[in-house]
């Protein structure tokens, strides 16, 4: 057993412990430490994918004594170290990039509960990527949603509160079915591992016995998580919880919380029930209707949006629909399509959120549009990350979102249920026209020049790069991720394939 | 200084109710009549939210109130609320129907042959003892099969003290308010000096917290374990809580008794736990010795495990009274 | 009844079960006042753990604590399910905590426990 | 070599307006316009280079699978970058007097050769996603142009450009998936490179993406729907950046639709079926629309701007024939067009630089205040009339013969027909301008009149243009045996 397999152990345990000493660190070490962590976790994990790629297929490692059916175990592929990597990069910069607006936001004695959260919340985002066994899941999921809560409410006025509230509502909703459907299943096939889980259903699935409940217990699964991912009827929480935290949890739950768990969807589809009894049953057709949907409804809805941070959020709940469309599709090349949509998604709502901050900051922290006018020139950094950001929702080339694009209409165009096409097409192609308008809109707007005396009066301060270089610093890696995702994305889909092969 | 006065008379009332004889005091309970001065021994509670605020805070909710639910004003509201309702009903009749269709089909309850009696449920009975040395299965499986998840689970524990913190922790420097909005505030929080609840706490406590540990210890030879056993000696400090105040406990228990105790058996449980994975995981052998089967010292990690957990449990059932008590230790 | 399978009649405390889940279900969903949410939040899950131990029990057989050495299979019940009943104990202790201090925060704020009318506060706050 | 010529066409322009936006210090406009002509000339000659010499072709890079970046210059492409270079180079020496007027001239030019780097990729891209990049670059470099002003109306002007050529863009993206499956490779190659076999039983399909397609593109060519960014559009922008608006970017329109119909789905596929029909008859309202709507115009500018709503369609007429000659037309008629708008637009932008009018009405007696340029204007809207020997004459006769000599039952009378009024509208709404310029009439007093004719570093360009104008009509050989190779390997 090579050295490298112990990465994924390594990585969950060493987050998880950085978060329990924090607990008795001030907070400038507890925040080194995070850092510490979250870099040397992303390290391992970009060597954990090297090697895979180079040995390929995928391994198993034993949480403690006892093999498959009796113990606990955590399996790691390709795709699972890509998805690691991935997530821990975009950690790091969102904290990075959120860092000064937390000194603000939040007050000094709270903030080394703030990193004991990340770190929790890398260690069960971790744990939901590499993990073998669903009850694991379940626990993880709980931790993944108190982290993301107590991220929200960290910085307390009564939005975030109220926010918090209705987003514990709802994922306790989720989780509660979730947890129905594990024991559902557990008492249907006797294992919590997922891959003795899903010899016995295909077993089930064969003879014919059980398959009403199989087919619901499914049906809750997909609904608990789904609706955990704020999927369009249940995001009703989500504006308020992106829009008034404090911009570094802001970043981290579009862009990692719901993914982790649509993730975790994605690996019950595929290691659990099996993608082809998924196929033959209606839930994809159900995700489907419902993505697109959210696709049109997300985008409408931030058009009427005047805040500026509420827009980003509403978009996210339109995102969040193309990933579900994707599933839909019911085709390897539509799943392909949603999860590098994840990866991308991922990269360029963090960054939105993270300029989105910074121009607000040189508005006197106002976020409506009337006030932003002409903020792009006193943050120019700021502002062209907040361009490309959009350019790259809207789906130009060169940027992420035009590769997604291509994939997910590739998909479509390639699916042999010809029902499915022609609503895809046509929901991308309105909701792509609905991104341009309210993404273009405001760079226009932040590209509109004030007039001088008029920023004077009102105050407003510029931003220099010299007071802030670690801004600066993050906007610029944010785009070059965006910029590498799009134009070199020939080998991440090639990963995603291989790794898509390997789960089932 | 009234208060005070209060409480002296207080005091008297209740010793020369005391000096009258039982049987009076049967006999009079028997014809239904209630204790004088009954309503003296009430809590500073009421006495505290004077009621201009309280007149304030109920037209402010009045008035919200009908600007909330205006049905008249705004129909579209008032249809989307009583829509709201109905599709209420409807979705909970629905699922609950599914779900018992759902039931219908499972395998039946309490026969031998369901699937959940497999292979797995058979080694863990068969050889639990010899892999764990655990006599309670369940203990042994959660604490050494199935570790990982049982972890996970502390580790919620942890978090969910974190989040509570955060929200209710008021680090209000002590400077800042004037001492006699301080006094106001303390004696908000401390209860009346009660005869009845202090003498019984005195006698109890001490049994609960010598329950609790026996719980904790005999956590893989006897139902119980850290979990259960925690929870008891939490609800023994809250007792004591009740009974004799902060000032008092916080002789023995402060914030910083919490941290650290919570902090070392939580990094103790976590360097013990990665120890065994890697070991498992490397096919290595840990070296613990399992003991004799049955015996306190035995089954090798689970009892410092239990401990552990049985400490973290503790603490922070106390945390979260405390926190909703006061804001703080 | 054409709707229901073959064990209707057997697995009558699943059915208990499963009707307390969708009235906690709908109590979370749908009460406007944030301690009914929480009950119905307590609600649910006590379903799952009622749940979980139906499944554990198998017909006349013993807890699974290994007594004078009889290690058989066809003496204990299942003992899996109940180790899922203490994690999921633990895990809703926590949520209800977390959901009850949230309240608290809430209501020393606007002094009501409505969730709507609080909305309907933060929006004259205009924050 | 060649393939480092090639890109260094592309990318000099681009790089140096880069530069030419990040220099620090604030030059006059007589300075930038020179830098910028300087690197202009440069990126012509590269551009020469190109010309001369065999068709090249050059794999850059690879968007994601199947997304090759694939360059290719064959002959259409040479004519369009020639025409692009012409006009740029002579309207960016308008705007370096123009521009003293304008605030932040830096970004203006910056962006003008940018713009025009991308204008060499587009006439240079290779295949159908190629094309669509740089489509979409163009739509976004081109929106500063025309918000340059930045008032209000020019940035509603400038939302409702891009909105409509993004939904244009997106229309064409979305019809090239559906494309890709039926088609053996997306690669531009004469009379198509639809895959027979696979694409039997989906003609249906195939008709609706390109039907899809000649609509997407014709938002950028102004076709009748989708013609109403035009007219906010133009008047908005600066003169050089209306002229070049008008005169090529939208002829790009037309470069997609030649691209996509000749050499993606191929004529033969389209000929005789309901795609086409549609397409004349939108095309030929077009043509109508926009003379009338030119016609009851009061600003100069926006009469412009309809004027090349009705003559850009003339061009879609001609292709939507499927007829060599009519093909020769279209083709003759983009460059003739290019020259002609663009002295107009010129023309109508040393007026207002001069003397500030901008309605027709206002501009009585302005031929004796800048006799000049209302002469170069009148050669201009003479060649666009149509009226022998003038350049537009031959493109119209080459359209009307075509239009007689194709199958088309209706259309083939109704295109003359239509184009005849439409000529004659033409006539109608220009040449008042310079008749009532020359000819004010009795009640004109001479006592005020001011000689405010523009300057040489005007003049030039617009009399160049007008020159062109005329002298393409009469040599018009050589252009039309090399147009005629063009349409013998398309047709």
């Amino acid at each position: 057993m090579a050295f490298v397999q112990n990465v994924p152990f390594f990585s969950i345990i060493l987050s998880m412990f950085s978060g329990i000493v924090s607990s008795v660190l001030p907070e400038k070490q507890a925040k080194w430490l995070n850092t510490a962590v979250i870099t040397l976790v992303g390290a391992m994990s970009a060597w954990l994918l090297s090697y895979l790629l180079e040995v390929g297929g995928s391994f198993t490692f034993m949480m403690g004594h006892f093999p498959a059916p009796w113990g606990n175990e955590i399996r790691a592929g390709a795709l699972e170290a890509l998805m690691a990597l991935i997530f821990s990069i975009i950690m790091l910069l969102s904290l990075l990039g959120g860092r000064k607006k937390l000194k603000d936001e939040v007050e000094i004695t709270k903030h080394n509960i703030y990193y004991i959260l990340t770190d929790l919340l890398l260690s069960s985002l971790l744990a939901l990527i590499y993990t073998n066994d669903l009850f694991t899941a379940y626990v993880f999921v709980e931790i993944n949603t108190i982290s993301a809560c107590g991220l929200i409410m960290i910085r307390q006025n009564g939005r975030t509160i109220e926010a918090a509230v209705r987003y514990m509502i709802m994922s306790l909703l989720g989780s509660g079915l979730l947890l129905m459907g594990i024991c559902m299943l557990y008492d249907l096939t006797g294992h919590l591992l997922m891959s003795n889980i899903k010899e016995s259903v295909q077993q089930i699935m064969a003879e014919g016995s059980y398959r009403v409940p199989m087919l619901i217990t499914i049906g809750l699964i997909t609904v608990g998580l789904s609706i955990k991912s704020a999927l369009f009827p249940f995001h009703a929480w989500l504006p308020d919880a992106y829009g008034y935290s404090t911009v570094s949890s802001a970043a981290m739950l579009s862009s990692l919380v719901s993914k982790g768990y649509i993730f975790l969807l994605i690996k019950i589809f595929y290691r659990v029930i099996g993608i082809d009894i998924i196929r033959n049953s209606n839930i994809l057709n159900v995700l489907f209707v419902f993505g697109l949907c959210a696709m049109i409804f997300g985008s409408v809805s931030a058009i009427w949006e005047n805040d500026i941070r509420r827009m980003i959020s509403f978009s996210s709940v339109a995102q969040i629909g193309y990933i579900y469309m994707g599933f839909g599709l019911g085709t390897e090349a539509g799943m392909v399509a949603s999860v590098f949509h994840i990866l991308m998604h991922a990269a360029t709502k963090s960054m939105l959120f993270i300029s989105a901050i910074g121009l607000t900051d040189v508005s006197n922290g106002s976020r409506h549009f009337a006030e932003l006018t002409g903020s792009g020139y006193r943050n120019k950094i700021a502002g062209i990350g907040f361009t490309v950001g959009s350019l790259s929702m809207v789906g130009i080339p060169c940027f992420a979102g035009f590769v997604s694009k291509i994939l997910f209409a590739q998909a479509a165009v390639a699916n042999n249920a010809p029902v499915k096409i022609f609503p895809t097409v046509i929901v991308l192609a309105i909701s792509t026209i609905l991104n341009a308008v309210y993404f273009l809109k405001t760079v226009i707007r932040i590209y509109v020049p004030e007039d001088p005396a008029f920023e004077k009066q009102q105050g407003y301060l510029f931003f220099q790069i010299s007071r802030q270089k670690l801004y600066g610093l993050t906007i610029i890696c944010f785009i070059a991720l965006n910029l590498v995702l799009g134009m070199m994305s020939q080998p991440i889909v090639h990963i995603i394939e291989i790794g898509l092969q390997n789960f089932s | 200084m009234e208060k005070i006065r209060e409480e002296k008379d207080m005091n008297e009332s209740r010793q020369e109710e005391n000096k009258k004889p039982t049987v009076y005091r049967i006999w009079r309970a028997l014809k239904g009549q209630s204790e004088e001065k009954a309503e003296e021994l009430t809590l500073e509670r009421e006495q505290i939210l004077d009621e201009k605020v309280l007149e304030k805070h109920r037209l402010d909710h009045e008035k919200m109130l009908e600007k909330t639910y205006d049905i008249e004003h705004n129909p579209i509201y008032g249809f989307f609320r009583r829509f709201y309702k109905v599709a209420g009903v409807l979705c909970c009749l629905a699922l609950i129907i599914i779900l018992l269709v759902q039931v219908s089909y499972l395998p039946p309850v309490g026969s031998s042959s369901n699937p959940g009696s497999n292979e797995v449920a058979a080694k863990y009975i068969e050889d639990g003892l010899q892999d764990t040395g655990a006599v309670n299965i369940v203990t042994g499986m959660i604490l050494d099969y199935r570790a990982f998840d049982t972890f996970g689970e502390s580790n919620v524990l942890f978090i969910a003290t974190c989040t509570v913190l955060i929200l209710l922790r008021n680090d209000k420097k002590k400077g800042k308010d004037s001492a006699e909005a301080e006094e106001r505030r303390d004696s908000y929080y401390e209860p009346k000096n009660d005869v009845i609840l202090q003498t019984i706490t005195k006698v109890l406590v001490p049994i609960i917290f010598i329950f609790g540990i026996y719980v904790i210890l005999n956590g893989h030879l006897s139902p119980g374990g850290g979990f259960s056993g925690g929870a008891i000696i939490g609800a023994g400090l809250i007792l004591y809580l009740n009974a004799f105040g902060f000032q008092k406990i916080e002789r023995f228990f402060t914030e910083k008794t919490y941290k650290w105790v919570s902090f070392g058996s939580l990094t103790f449980y976590c360097l013990a736990k990665s120890y065994s994975f890697y070991t498992g995981a490397h096919h290595l052998e840990s070296g613990i010795p399992l003991g004799k089967a049955g015996a306190i010292i035995s089954s090798g990690l689970i009892l410092p495990l239990n401990i552990c957990v049985g400490l973290v449990v503790a603490c922070t059932m106390y945390a979260f009274f405390a926190l909703f008590r006061k804001g703080g230790f | 009844m054409l709707l229901f399978g073959a064990n209707f009649i057997s697995n009558i405390g699943e059915e208990v079960a499963m009707v307390l889940f969708g009235i906690g279900f709908a109590n979370l969903l749908f009460q406007k006042n944030l301690i009914k949410k929480i009950i119905g939040l307590n609600i649910m899950d006590s379903s799952v753990y009622l749940f979980l131990a139906e499944k554990g029990y198998i017909e006349g057989r013993l807890a699974p604590i290994v007594v004078n050495g009889i290690q058989d299979v066809n003496t204990y019940i299942n003992p899996i399910p109940s180790g899922l009943v203490l994690t999921g104990i633990v895990v809703s202790v926590s949520v209800t905590a977390l959901m009850l201090s949230l309240t608290v925060r809430l209501y020393r704020r606007y002094h009501t426990l409505d969730l709507d009318e609080i909305s309907a506060r933060l929006k004259k706050e205009g924050l | 070599m060649k393939a480092g010529i090639l890109l260094l066409n592309m990318c000099f322009p681009v790089l140096a307006g880069l530069m030419m936006l990040q220099g620090k210090r604030e030059y006059t406009g007589k300075k930038l316009a020179r830098r910028s002509l300087a690197a202009m000339v440069i990126a012509a000659c590269f551009l020469v280079w190109n010309l001369t010499g065999d068709p090249l072709s050059l794999h850059l890079c690879s968007l994601g699978k199947d997304l090759p970046v694939y360059f290719h210059v064959d002959a259409i492409g040479k004519l369009f970058a020639s025409v692009v270079t012409l006009v740029w180079i002579l309207a960016i020496c308008f705007a370096g007097e123009y521009m003293k007027k304008e605030q932040d001239q830096k970004r203006f030019f910056g962006f003008f050769l940018i713009v025009y780097g991308v204008l060499m990729g587009l006439c240079y891209a290779g295949n159908l996603i190629t094309f669509y990049l740089f489509y979409e670059m163009m739509t976004l470099t081109t929106v500063p142009l025309v918000l340059h002003t930045r008032t209000r109306e020019a940035i509603t002007a400038g939302m409702k450009y891009l909105l409509y050529s993004l939904s244009g863009a997106y229309l064409v993206l979305f019809s090239t998936y559906m494309l890709n499956r039926y088609t053996t490779s997306l690669d531009f190659t004469p009379g198509g490179t639809l895959d027979l076999a696979a694409a039997e039983g989906h003609t249906t399909l195939i008709l609706v993406c390109a039907c899809l397609m000649i609509l997407g593109f014709g938002v950028k060519a102004g076709m009748f729907p989708m013609h109403g960014w035009l007219s906010t559009a133009h008047p908005v922008a600066p003169a050089p950046a209306s002229a070049v608006l008008s005169g090529v970017i939208v002829k790009m329109g037309v470069l997609g639709a030649i691209r996509v119909v000749y050499e993606i789905i191929g004529p033969e596929v389209i000929r005789g079926t309901w795609v086409q029909t549609v397409w004349l008859t939108l095309s030929l309202i077009t043509v109508f629309m926009g003379s009338m709507l030119a016609y009851r115009e009061k600003i100069l500018k926006k009469r412009l701007a309809y004027s090349t709503v009705s003559q850009i369609s003339y061009i879609l007429f001609g292709l939507a024939l499927l007829q060599p000659q009519a093909l020769t037309g279209s083709l003759l008629h983009v460059v003739f067009h290019a020259c002609i708008k663009s002295c107009l637009f010129l023309c109508a932008g040393a007026v207002i630089f001069c003397t500030g009018k901008t309605r027709t009405d206002q501009l009585t007696g302005i031929g004796k205040e800048m006799p000049v340029t209302i002469w170069c204007y009148t050669i201009a809207s003479l060649a666009l009339t149509g009226i022998p020997p003038a350049s537009g004459f031959i493109s119209k006769w080459y359209l009307a013969e075509g239009a007689l000599s194709s199958g088309t039952s209706v259309f083939a009378v109704l295109g003359p027909v239509v184009l005849l009024i439409s000529a004659l509208l033409t006539a109608g709404y220009l040449l008042p301008v310079s008749m009532k310029g020359f000819l004010p009439g009795k009640e004109f007093d001479y006592a005020h009149l001011i000689r405010k004719e523009a300057n040489l570093a005007m003049l030039i360009p617009v009399s160049m243009l007008s020159l062109l104008a005329l002298l393409l009509g009469i040599f018009c050989g050589p252009l039309v045996q090399y147009v005629e190779k063009i349409v013998e390997v398309m047709l």
